[in-house]
């Protein structure tokens, strides 16, 4: 039970949550609750329903019925405040093909809180410096990813939800997202992860399965 | 976290912020851009083709038929509005941004209307003089193309929003469209055609402006509600 | 109240009620149409001017009439479907659509059969209502055009409430555009302004038939959301006991 | 019979009252058609499922 929600403490729960595709139901009563420093997984064979109910949880979708809270209050009624608070790494990169990265990373930091980090270190650290003046459409999907990183790591959110993050990646790559998350937690932050393949993490880790 | 979160950006950061994108894009891909000036200026073209060349006949039909062409060409350019956002997942970031939806709209349209409305509007005297218009009347129909594409724009997304992602998007779009936009294309042709006939038309001038504002208070909350149940 | 309101919107309810509201709607309303009818066309006096051709307008008015509340009805349900997320609400709005086509397609096709003798021609370009009426097709058929396009209904129900709610402001304004439209075009109108000055004995069956009209449109509106909403609610529990157990427990 | 002949205008009146008619009719047996095959529909994938009869 998460209890003594104090202003400070971070937390995402979501209680009694049921999601219906057409007239599928994919998922029905599902509840978790996460605090600061804690990764959520999401399992489940494809088809299960992970992305939906990510999607869910930021809104893209509508839940049938169940509520999503973040630090104790309805995301529905402070939309903003919840959506000022996240990066959403969805399957598609959501970025634009025909500009450069740099292009791309500026647009995106007129709409979330930038965090103080150096645009030329964050790249580094992804070992993406040398792939700046290049248009996305000639970078490789695995690149493009790491672009998806960058975004998150300029972005100074406390919630991260990552939706099979290591696809495209190699086991470099794989490697490079388990470090940013553990970092991205030891901060206090928290992420919720759909994925499908099993993560090795050192930190608290919560799973649902579906 | 330990550090205090900064602020979210401003809104109004965010709405240029798009428009700086959609025009920067648009830059890279001059296609898009140039694909219905010169769909315009066929369909000009086609009509004394096939009602005759006399002259008497290009001044009766020339504003009716520029604004028919122009509303044809902004429905053209309509399609690409939300499509590629939307196919490559950026429509999805700006819907979980914190930024007001109707806002990022506002910024889309204006950008879409710098690439299509107003290139429409800088062309139409070229057009204009070949169907015999005189100078004062090239400005009346500039000043209504310009009020008339922007709610033509307006009115745009909203079906552009709604058809997004579907596979018989583009003749579904016209046909949500065209319905929406006749009040803008009877007043805007009517008003050069009075014009043409040195008659008052200062009438349809406001009505037209008007409209331009009542479709800017309205039309982005209804493209950010259909933008939302699109991309479900 | 409000709790009577929500029960009947509930779903098995509805779908057993509808059938009993329906027969009460159509009786009223199919006596008050023969009255009507029969009032109109041979008692009422004819007019000075049309002669009896007058006579059409005891359909083309309530057609007209019906055309434009079945458009209000789709957009007013749609927005509580929007809003308070009514699923019959929905229902309600993607049943009117096509009945509202109809009565539209109806109001056009009996003025275009007046305007002949009236105008000497089938189509009159610079009359007001018969343009605001085609233009009122034209949006009924893009309504039901996005509905069958989007798979989904959920979807389809809230893209196309938005849709008709964008399309009742533009309506108005249509209106208007078209009137103003057709008086610089010396306009003609078949239909005299001014509706009281009618002599009562031609006005009383109009008013029958309009509101006999509205009855049996309710009546068919009732019904063909129930089987909207049969269809919607095909795999639930309620619909599965009906259909293994029918007749037996009414 | 002199009601019937409106004036000259029989035809014109008649096919407006005649076609208004078949538009009561034709939307009465749509709703009657579209029920019994919705009805229909559901009866048998409900029966094929469940396995009745």
């Amino acid at each position: 039970m998460a209890t003594g929600s104090g202003a400070l403490t971070t937390q995402l729960s979501g209680r009694d949550l049921t999601l219906f595709r057409g007239d599928r139901c994919l998922f029905q009563d599902v509840g978790f609750a996460l605090q600061a420093g804690e990764l959520l997984l999401f399992e489940g064979s494809n088809g299960s329903g992970k992305t939906s109910l990510m999607k869910a949880m930021v809104g893209l979708l509508e839940f049938e019925s169940g509520v999503i809270e973040w630090n104790g209050k309805p995301v529905g009624e402070q939309r903003q405040v919840f959506h000022g608070s996240l990066v959403w790494m969805a399957h598609r990169v959501g970025l634009k093909a025909d500009l450069t990265l740099v292009e791309n990373l500026h647009f995106e930091s007129a709409l979330r809180p930038q965090s103080a980090d150096d645009l030329d270190s964050v790249l580094e650290r992804l070992d993406i410096s040398r792939l700046k003046p290049l248009p996305l459409r000639s970078l490789s999907a695995g690149q493009q990813r790491r672009v998806a990183l960058a975004r998150m790591l300029l972005a100074d959110v406390p919630l991260w939800l990552m939706d099979e993050p290591f696809t495209n990646l190699d086991r470099e790559g794989r490697a490079l997202v388990m470090r940013l998350v553990k970092e991205h937690l030891a901060k206090g932050g928290l992420c919720a992860m759909a994925a499908h393949q099993d993560v090795e993490i050192d930190a608290t880790v919560k799973k649902v399965v579906l | 976290m330990s550090a205090p979160q900064r602020d979210v950006p401003g809104m109004l950061d965010s709405l240029f912020a798009v428009a700086r994108r959609d025009l920067l894009l648009a830059w890279k891909r001059p296609g898009d851009v140039l694909n219905p000036l010169f769909f315009f200026a066929m369909v000009c073209t086609l009509f004394p083709l096939a009602v005759g060349p006399s002259a008497e006949q290009l001044t009766f039909s020339g504003p009716g038929v520029l604004w028919v062409a122009a509303l044809l060409a902004m429905l053209i350019a309509l399609n690409s509005l939300f499509l590629s956002d939307f196919d490559d997942g950026s429509l999805e970031q700006l819907l979980v941004s914190p930024q007001p939806l109707p806002l990022l709209a506002i910024g889309k349209t204006a950008a879409h209307w710098l690439t299509s409305g107003l290139p429409l509007v800088l062309v139409s005297p070229i057009v204009a003089i070949t169907y015999r218009m005189p100078g004062s009347v090239v400005v009346v129909l500039m000043l209504t193309l310009t009020l008339g594409t922007m709610s033509l724009s307006l009115l745009g997304s909203i079906g552009a929003a709604l058809t997004v992602g579907l596979h018989r998007g583009t003749a579904l779009l016209s046909l949500l469209i065209l319905p929406l936009s006749m009040p803008v294309l009877i007043i805007g042709a009517n008003t050069v055609s009075l014009a043409a006939g040195n008659e008052t038309y200062s009438a349809g001038v406001w009505a037209l402006a008007a409209y331009a504002v009542g479709a800017l208070s309205l039309a982005p909350f209804a493209t950010a509600a259909a933008l939302r149940i699109s991309n479900e | 109240m409000w709790k009577w309101f929500h029960q009947l919107a509930s779903p098995p309810h509805f779908y057993r009620i509808a059938p009993v509201f329906s027969t009460w709607l159509l009786l009223p309303g199919l006596a008050l149409i023969a009255y009507g009818a029969y009032a109109g066309l041979f008692l009422a006096p004819a007019d000075y001017q049309q002669g009896d051709a007058f006579r059409i307008i005891y359909v083309h008015v309530p057609a007209a009439y019906l055309s434009m509340m079945a458009y209000m009805i789709m957009a007013v349900a749609g927005g509580i479907g929007l809003i308070w997320r009514m699923k019959l609400a929905h229902s309600v709005a993607a049943s009117a659509a096509p009945l509202g086509a109809w009565f539209t397609f109806l109001a056009l096709a009996t003025g275009s059969i007046w305007g002949r003798p009236m105008w000497g021609t089938w189509w009159e370009w610079a009359d007001p209502r018969m343009m605001s009426e085609l233009i009122l097709l034209f949006f009924y058929f893009g309504y039901m055009a996005l509905r069958s396009a989007i798979d989904d209904t959920a979807k389809a129900d809230k893209a196309s409430a938005v849709l008709a709610l964008v399309g009742v402001v533009n309506v108005i304004i249509v209106h208007y555009s078209v009137q103003w439209w057709s008086s610089l075009h010396q306009g003609r109108t078949i239909m005299a302004e001014g509706g009281p000055a009618m002599d009562p004995a031609m006005l009383r069956p109009l008013l029958a038939m309009i509101f006999g009209f509205t009855l049996v449109f309710g009546s068919l509106l009732l019904r063909r959301t129930r089987t909207e909403v049969l269809h919607r609610e095909r795999r639930t529990r309620w619909v599965r006991d009906l259909i293994l157990a029918p007749e037996g427990n009414s | 019979m002199e009601g019937v002949a409106m004036g000259g205008y029989a035809p014109y009146v008649w096919t407006c009252f005649g076609l208004t008619l078949l538009v009561l009719i034709i939307n009465e047996w749509r709703i009657r058609v579209r029920h019994t095959s919705v009805y229909r529909d559901i009866e048998v994938r409900i029966k094929a499922l469940e396995g009745h009869e």
